[in-house]
């Protein structure tokens, strides 16, 4: 083992390795084990992920404010250029490797319920496959590795979403997700070749940490210049744009969003831990580790997507009926929150908006999930030909299943970032800074900030339309149906006790003790930069009273729209309604012209191929053909492509030199003679 | 005739000293003799007798000749006053075209069509013998004179063995073509002899004043002459526009005549054709001539027409003859390099062409024997009913085309880098030109010698045919022939540092 | 004075009137006797040049080796000529074209 | 007895011990062959293990730094004044050949594996797989060009029967166009070899060479021959080292194969029987490739420095062009030939930026491609041996029918794709990132090409979606189910240890960048040399 700090802590080291392997080590053996085991497969996840969390606690109490350090050993050599595998560890791994392994765990505990049995050995081999890909992605110190858990984890939320395979929609979506998340593979992979191209390194800590490679370069009249090497400075941008895309399509931002919504197709549970909390979060926090990369310009580019990405899917998320489609645009509309803060600069506020969130939402998951398999009980119960996750079958629920609706609650509450949650606190940081970055710059500025707080005002209203739907009013599916037998509940311990769990890890204690302000947050401090100064002006007292007073208008807006029957909201065939229940059309758009031109264009490549190349021209070969003389002839073996032209050019010729051929002796004599004669004359006319 | 008659005792003795080295013609010379008097004596299976006795005597030569090749080493002898020329690769040529000769005869009585002949073949091995003679002399030539008889000997004896086969049409119909256009090539030829002799002045063609004399004549004249010889002497070899005739009489002719037309006149012209341009190449003071460009030409273009021809055939003995036009194209290549490797390149490649095209010539007329086979539809799926003789067409196919590991591709090679290595020195166009050919010609004639495995393996037989009985010696034979390609494709030094 | 130039051109027009004879007639013999024409075209210009070459009377003798070429080539010629008569009852090179591309 | 000469001529000694068993016995043929391949596999392993590395065995010009030597005069020809032909048998291996040969010793077993397919005229079949077998063996081992070419032309043979007798309908298109098309590039590669032979001499001898390596050392090459590097010949207006150059690379171009000229591969590949395009997707389209790093890139170093541009351009369009062509195929075969295409465009990408990275991701590229495509066309000659269908719209559902197939697909689709943690990962993302880091190739090739990893998802993942998953649909109905029954345990065996490798590789990409490390940077340094 080589170290490039010298405090190298082995227990650290062996605890974090364990922590990362323990799932994987699960996951080996539930896939080789036969199919039926069943519960047990269950059971020994849940064990291994427990043992991650343990044993991710000890790391992050030894790891937490104690400074970075790497440790790595060889993996290969290509060239002159030696690979390494490695951990880096910092308060970020640390944090990360924790928050993973703390939601996975009810997620988990949950799921030995949520999942049938039969499939859970199949089930299990996923999940605790996701984790150790998530959990050894937040540790690694290299490029390398980081891509390749990277798209690990892509590979994971690919099986996910397509549990079940049988059902079209969730296959579809799964290549969906891939497929875009490939995309940003590919930006990923191509910014880490031209970072190794310029530094002639992987390592993360000598790119990027203090005083670092990239610190020490510099873009001088359009040349990017490093220690080792200098590129144009088209790819500097070239590699915040792989960054960037990468970012955009594992964090669902906008343009590269699309998948997330049809991703939750897959198991709810897998949606609270993958599409809620971790995998989505991967796209934030590879913007921290590689945080020095980016100019102002970049940044400036980065808050003005989260920025547009959160209003819109706040304002698709107004008008879904689907249960799991609204959070999903929240969830994408809270990443654009995050993506936006490290735009802004504010590092520390959206790191701590992804841990809080990643608790608030996966409840908010678990607890539609909840909800989901009580209404499908009821459908396949009564067979009814009904979508168990569309809300405006629901209602009423608050009653039957009390733990639910109260955890619900919470988590919404965090969501809109009312007070005594932790939303609030990492919420209003993230806009207060907004709108201390604007201070310094131009008015347009402005317009970042006001828009985010529209946001933090829709959000609160389709979250307010959310609960209202579903646990408020009478059970929608008994006014159709008078006759239905209702006996839905909370389910079993195993239901319960992760929304306990994460309901409470919502609340504001677990990060401050004081309620009220963020910059107080142990989470928030850990990151700040050393000389960071808390700046008190008046936008912490505004703009948090602003947003709760907004908050609770719209709240109650949305109970007088939806409770009481108000018209106060827009019509359904108004234009804006449409745009938002359409997604904006944007996956519409990249079906009919993006999917549809690359296949008509591989259509098109392969006629091409057929037709053009295999065939080089067939009018050229039919005009051989004519002119040669020749019949249509051509044997069966040989009739088309390349060899078809070469075929009646070769025939052509001896088709030329057979036509004297034919039979006459004299007709022989006669040509031989004029051969000769013709031969005789060229060589004495030359 | 005055002034011949002090030098009579000198020819004389230049004779009776000659006819050491001519051993192995006398041989053949008894040999002819011999035969005929067996054909005449023996009333009732004469065909065997006689057959078995031309095989003896043409073994005989064989030996004979090695034994001149021993002793020539590395000389250039002029026999009876310089009629006749021998050296190293004249002797290697008589030996291939006795080898052959050899195996053509063992061939004859195997075919089907030649065995029904009702006479009897005990006149084509006497017609076969004396034909060898010829060719022996053919090879040896040294002066118009001799060239000019050896190659009427030659005819003479084709003519006949193409026309054998009295009760068939096509046999008829082969040899009036074959005679017709044979004899008025002979003409042509003799016309260019005598206008070249009152150019030069002499039969000679070593004659020291020879190339003097024609370069004070007039070119126009010269060239005509020049053109009308090799006319001649390029009927044997089928070159292009003198190959009419090849395709229609190999169709025609009955296989082993076939086989025999394809091989033997063919090396024997080469030989002297090498022969007739060795003084022009010799002296450089020839200038009336430019035979590179010329020979380069009818290379050229008899390589892509017997090759591109080749493509459309049916018949399997008009597709080889197709073939064999486009080889003497490819031979011809290695005659321009005009260079010692150039020749022996020749050699080599005229060897292993015989060898070849004699197994290939075999396996179609065993076929036509077994199966009633002529054209390439009649081979339908025919290789998995006859897997060794399919397997050793593909492998003298393989030969033919020049694909490793064959003797044919060693052949190709080594002509290859003859030409190269004189390109080299001189950077003439037309041997660039002429390796190119070479190439594209393979893959065409890939393109004809593949569909002979298609048709065998690739196929699948329609219809069940009746079986006719098998030919064991016939098919020992073409298997011999095959393991001799592959030896040779393997080990090519064991013959081409013979040549 | 009969010059070597009368002879030549003789030679010529017989070597002439002997390709027009084998590229037109419609009969076999016909052509042979065309042939025939050039040989002795050929033998004439042999003896003619024979008469400079006082050495080796190489002209001569090579005429009377022709000759009897000539003759024999010929005789094989009838011979087949005459069975091609028997197979085709005809001996019109046109007619017989059995064997053709 | 050399090593190297067993590996090469077992199969040949199996082949004649198949041709002279009767024919009752032709139940045995296909373990005869088996025995004969897994002898070789244990020659490769081997091989693979005594294989020492260090900057002193790196091989490629420095022909006592080859391991398993052998090297026998064979032919030798008197050619008067022209000196002698001489000829050697000589094998040796160094970094680059090694992996070519133990990649080959595996997937001639699986080809074997599934050639039990295979029920019409086995002695036939058997005989010309060992043949094939051994000429493949030879082509990596040779280091004498005639030798080379020997072994090269000899694969067509068996090649060409194989498809045309065991192949699918239009079988004798396939095969005869498979043969025109490398015939036509290996005929005009005969004529630069023997100009080679003629430019290059002996240093020892004297005598003209076909010596590879002695063909490598610019100053092997005799004053004024056409090869030359100094004397600046030309040949029809170009200049002749760029004509050899170009040739050759066309020749092993069409093997590669390089759009455009790779119509030939999605025929062969697909009237092929199952075991036949293994060989030909696993081995021999690395024949190329190795061919263009130990031919036109160690005898015309400088051309390929200049060329590289046009070189990286096609590997580009080959990757775009493939996988495109790949995204618009209903026949899996079809799908699984276009992917190669594709695939092996990286290698023509990696090798013509000429860099440590490039060229090992390169090679990674040959082996890890060799392993999965075997696997891939295992796995759909399964499905076609069991329905007699491949096309891709006739299936639905298949992971409810046959569970244990769709794994096996799955991991080699995923590796295929590129999955960190296969093979095929570490291979593309290393020749990407050696383009990038190339002077000689412009950046935005290395970006255009990582667009080819996005299609081959594209293309692998609508597969798996249409064929795989959703509600069990097939065309044949119930007599397709009941045929369509799960693995046996001899294809198991075969897909199980190339999806091992596929992981192996990709997780200990050491395996093979520990052995073809030194001869690689031995490659770069010499060509650079050569050029200075």
């Amino acid at each position: 083992m080589t170290s490039t700090s010298p405090h190298i802590d082995t227990v650290v080291v062996t605890c974090t390795l364990l922590a990362a392997g323990l799932p994987l080590v699960a996951s080996a053996v539930n896939f080789l084990l036969p199919a039926k085991t069943g519960k047990a497969s269950g059971w020994l996840s849940v064990l291994a992920i427990l043992g991650s969390l343990a044993f991710a606690g000890i790391v992050f109490n030894k790891v937490w404010n104690a400074g970075e350090w790497s440790v790595q050993q060889e993996w290969f050599t290509i060239g002159n250029t030696k690979v390494y595998g490695g951990l880096l560890f910092n308060n970020l791994s640390a944090l990360m490797l924790l928050l993973v392994s703390a939601i996975a765990l009810p997620v988990h505990i949950y799921s030995t319920a949520y999942i049938k049995p039969a499939e859970q050995n199949r089930y299990f081999t996923y999940l605790s496959f996701f984790c150790f890909s998530m959990l050894a992605l937040v540790v690694v110190n290299n490029l390398v590795m980081l891509y390749a858990f990277w798209e690990l984890v892509g590979f994971s939320s690919y099986l996910l979403i397509g549990f079940w395979f049988t059902r079209d929609n969730a296959v579809k979506a799964n290549k969906k997700a891939f497929i875009i998340n490939r995309i940003g593979d590919i930006g990923l992979l191509s910014a880490i070749i031209i970072l190794f191209v310029q530094y002639h390194t992987f390592d993360l800590a000598a790119l990027f940490g203090h005083n670092g490679l990239v610190f020490n370069s510099s873009i001088h009249d359009g040349v990017w210049v490093a220690a080792t090497n200098q590129l144009p400075s088209v790819w500097q941008f070239t590699a915040f744009a792989g960054i960037f895309l990468a970012v955009a399509a594992k964090s669902a931002q906008f343009p590269l969003h699309t998948w997330l919504p049809d991703a939750m197709e897959g198991p709810t549970s897998v949606s609270a831990l993958i599409h809620a909390a971790t995998m989505v979060a991967a796209g934030v926090f590879l913007l921290c580790r590689v945080y020095p990369l980016f100019n102002t310009t970049e940044l400036d580019i980065l808050a003005i997507v989260g920025c547009f990405t959160a209003f819109m899917a706040a304002t698709i998320a107004l008008t879904q009926n689907d249960l799991k489609r609204i959070l999903a645009y929240s969830t994408i509309s809270q990443l654009g929150y995050m993506i936006m803060a490290m735009g802004i600069d504010a590092y520390a506020s959206s790191l701590f908006h992804l841990v809080t969130h990643a608790f608030f939402k996966s409840l908010l998951f678990l607890c539609a999930g909840v909800i989901i398999h009580e209404v499908q009980h009821i459908k396949d119960e009564h067979q009814l030909d009904i979508d168990p996750q569309n809300i405006l079958y629901m209602g009423g629920l608050r009653k039957k299943m009390p733990v639910t609706f109260i955890a619900t609650v919470v988590g919404c509450l965090a969501l809109v970032g009312l007070p005594l949650t932790s939303g609030y606190l990492s919420k209003d940081s993230i806009l207060i800074q907004a709108f201390e970055w604007a201070e310094a710059k131009a008015w347009y500025y402005k317009i970042l900030p006001v828009s985010i707080l529209l946001t933090s005002g829709l959000t609160a209203f389709y979250v307010a339309r959310l609960i209202f739907k579903v646990f408020f009013g009478e059970f929608k599916l008994k006014e159709i149906l008078p006759d239905i037998n209702l006996h839905v509940s909370d389910g079993s311990l195993a239901y319960r006790l992760p929304l306990i769990l994460l309901a409470l890890c919502s609340l504001f204690p677990l990060f401050s003790l004081n309620p009220f302000l963020y910059e107080h947050a142990w989470l928030f401090k850990g990151f700040l930069p050393v000389d960071h100064l808390a700046r008190e002006n008046v936008y912490h007292t505004i703009v948090p009273a602003v947003v709760n007073i907004m908050s609770v208008f719209v709240v109650y807006w949305a109970y007088a729209v939806y409770i009481q029957q108000r018209k106060l909201v827009f019509t359904q065939n108004s234009f804006l309604f449409r745009l938002s229940y359409h997604h904006w059309y944007i996956d519409t758009f990249y079906q009919q012209v993006i999917v549809k031109a690359v296949m008509a264009f591989s259509r098109a490549l392969f006629w091409f191929d057929r037709q053009v190349i295999d065939g080089l021209i067939h009018s050229f070969t039919s005009a051989g053909k004519f002119l040669a003389g020749l019949s249509a002839w051509a044997d069966r073996y040989l009739v088309d492509g390349f060899l078809l032209l070469i075929t009646q050019v070769v025939k052509g010729i001896g088709s030329f030199f057979r036509s004297f051929q034919g039979g006459k002796v004299q007709y022989y004599l006669y040509s031989m003679l004029i051969l000769i004669l013709t031969l005789f004359i060229i060589k004495i006319l030359i | 005739m005055p002034q011949l008659l002090p030098n009579i005792s000198a020819l004389l003795n230049n004779v009776t000293d000659s006819l050491d080295m001519f051993r192995p013609e006398l041989c053949l010379i008894v040999l002819f003799l011999l035969v005929m008097a067996c054909d005449l004596i023996y009333a009732s299976n004469k065909g065997r007798a006689c057959r078995m006795l031309t095989c003896a005597g043409l073994l005989l030569v064989l030996v004979a000749n090695w034994g001149e090749y021993i002793e020539t080493d590395d000389n250039v002898l002029f026999l009876f006053n310089g009629s006749l020329i021998l050296h190293h690769s004249n002797i290697v040529l008589k030996m291939i075209i006795d080898a052959v000769a050899f195996a053509i005869v063992l061939f004859f009585p195997w075919d089907d069509q030649l065995r029904k002949h009702g006479k009897g073949m005990g006149d084509a091995y006497t017609i076969i013998t004396a034909s060898v003679l010829g060719l022996h002399v053919m090879v040896m030539s040294s002066t118009l004179l001799t060239i000019f008889l050896s190659v009427e000997m030659v005819s003479i004896a084709s003519y006949l063995l193409v026309a054998y086969r009295t009760e068939s049409g096509f046999s008829a119909e082969a040899g009036l073509k074959y005679v017709l256009f044979g004899m008025a090539a002979s003409a042509v030829m003799l016309y260019g002899i005598s206008l070249f002799y009152g150019l030069s002045g002499t039969l000679n063609l070593f004659d020291g004043n020879l190339i003097t004399h024609l370069q004070q004549a007039d070119t126009a004249m010269v060239t005509l002459a020049v053109v009308l010889i090799l006319a001649g002497i390029g009927f044997k070899l089928s070159v292009v526009p003198l190959h009419f005739w090849v395709p229609d009489v190999y169709q025609g002719a009955a296989t082993p005549v076939t086989a025999y037309l394809s091989i033997l006149p063919k090396i024997a012209g080469f030989g002297l054709l090498v022969t007739f341009l060795t003084p022009f190449i010799a002296d450089p003071a020839w200038k009336q001539v430019d035979y590179v460009t010329l020979l380069s030409v009818a290379g050229i273009i008899t390589m892509i027409a017997g090759n591109f021809a080749a493509v459309w055939q049916q018949n399997v003995k008009r597709l080889l003859a197709y073939s064999g036009i486009g080889h003497t194209g490819f031979a011809l290549m290695a005659v321009v390099t005009f260079s010692a490797q150039g020749i022996k390149a020749l050699n080599f490649y005229l060897a292993v062409y015989a060898v070849a095209n004699l197994g290939t010539l075999m396996l179609a007329s065993y076929f036509a024997n077994t199966m009633k086979a002529e054209n390439l539809d009649d081979y339908k799926g025919l290789g998995f009913k006859y897997p060794v003789a399919s397997v050793c067409f593909v492998i003298l196919l393989i030969s033919l085309t020049g694909i490793p590991v064959s003797a044919g591709f060693n052949a190709k090679v080594i002509v290859f880098s003859a030409v190269y290595e004189v390109y080299q020195q001189g950077h003439n166009v037309m041997l660039l030109t002429l390796l190119m050919t070479g190439a594209v010609t393979t893959v065409v004639s890939l393109f004809y010698y593949l569909k002979i495995p298609l048709y065998l393996f690739l196929k699948k037989q329609e219809s069940e045919i009746h079986e006719y009985p098998s030919y064991k010696k016939l098919l020992v034979m073409v298997v011999i022939l095959s393991a001799l390609i592959i030896l040779l494709g393997i080990f090519p030094d064991l013959l081409a540092n013979l040549m | 004075m009969i010059t070597l130039t009368h002879y030549l051109l003789v030679s010529a027009a017989l070597f002439s009137i002997g390709l027009y004879v084998i590229l037109s007639k419609r009969n076999a013999i016909q052509i042979l006797i065309g042939i025939e024409l050039m040989l002795n075209a050929a033998i004439l210009n042999l003896v003619a040049f024979g008469k400079f070459d006082k050495i080796n009377n190489g002209g001569q003798s090579f005429a009377l080796f022709a000759i009897v070429l000539a003759a024999a080539t010929t005789a094989v010629a009838l011979a087949i000529v005459l069975n091609v008569y028997r197979r085709y009852k005809t001996i019109d090179p046109d007619k017989i074209n059995q064997l053709k591309d | 007895m050399n090593m190297l000469t067993l590996f090469i001529f077992i199969p040949a000694l199996f082949g004649l011990l198949i041709l002279v068993l009767p024919d009752n016995l032709k139940q045995t043929f296909k373990y005869i062959t088996l025995a004969a391949t897994l002898i070789q596999l244990a020659l490769g392993i081997y091989l693979y293990l005594n294989f020492k590395t260090g900057a002193e065995f790196a091989g490629i010009n420095h022909e006592q730094q080859f391991q398993f030597v052998q090297k026998l005069p064979w032919i030798s020809l008197n050619l008067g004044n022209a000196g002698r032909m001489q000829v050697d048998y000589f094998v040796g291996i160094d970094g680059i050949s090694v992996l070519m040969l133990v990649m080959t010793a595996v997937v001639m077993v699986i080809a074997v594996l599934a050639s039990w397919e295979i029920k019409r005229n086995l002695k036939g079949f058997f005989a010309l797989f060992l043949m094939l077998d051994m000429a493949v063996a030879g082509v990596f081992c040779a280091l004498d060009f005639f030798l080379f070419y020997l072994f090269y032309e000899l694969m067509l043979l068996p090649l060409y029967f194989l498809i045309g007798m065991w192949g699918g309908v239009r079988r004798e298109y396939a095969a005869i166009k498979f043969f025109l098309y490398t015939l036509f590039g290996s005929v005009f590669m005969l004529l630069i070899m023997v100009g080679l032979y003629l430019s290059v001499t002996d240093p020892g001898t004297g005598n003209h060479t076909f010596n590879l390596i002695s063909m490598m050392n610019p100053a092997n090459y005799s004053e004024g021959s056409v090869f030359s590097l100094t004397s600046h010949q030309m040949l029809f207006g170009i200049p002749a080292r760029v004509l050899g150059f170009t040739v050759i690379f066309i020749a092993f171009a069409i093997k590669v194969p390089v759009v455009p000229l790779h119509t030939w591969l999605p025929d062969a590949h697909v009237e092929a029987p199952t075991p036949v395009s293994i060989i030909l997707a696993g081995v021999l389209l690395k024949v190329g490739g190795y061919g263009i790093i130990r031919i036109c890139m160690g005898i015309f170093p400088e051309v390929a420095m200049s060329g590289a541009f046009w070189l990286g351009l096609l590997g580009v369009i080959s990757i775009i062009y493939g996988a495109l062509n790949a995204l618009a195929q209903r026949d899996l075969k079809r799908l699984i030939a276009y992917s190669s295409v594709s695939h092996m465009g990286f290698v023509l990408l990696g090798l013509a930026s000429l860099t440590a990275e490039g060229v090992s991701g390169a090679m990674m590229q040959m082996v890890s491609h060799g392993f999965l495509s075997s696997m891939l066309f295992f796995l759909v000659g399964i499905i076609y041996e069991r329905v007699h269908d491949r096309d891709i719209y006739n299936f639905r559902g298949l992971a409810t029918t046959m569970p244990q197939y769709t794994t096996f697909v799955m991991i080699a689709f995923f590796a295929s794709l590129g999955l960190p943690g296969f093979s095929a990962f570490v291979a593309e993302a290393f020749t990407l990132a050696g383009t990038f880091k190339s002077e000689l190739v412009p950046h935005w090739m290395a970006v255009c090409g990582s667009v080819g990893i996005l299609l081959s998802a594209a293309y692998f993942l609508w597969t798996l979606q249409r064929m795989f998953f959703g509600k069990e649909l097939l065309k044949g109905g119930e007599s397709w189910k009941q045929s369509l029954t799960g693995l046996k345990v001899r294809e198991k065996l075969a897909l199980f240890p190339l999806a091992v490798l596929a992981l192996a590789l990709g997780v200990m990409p050491s395996l093979v960048f520990g052995k073809i490390n030194d001869s690689v940077l031995a490659l770069i340094e010499f060509t650079k040399q050569v050029v200075r």
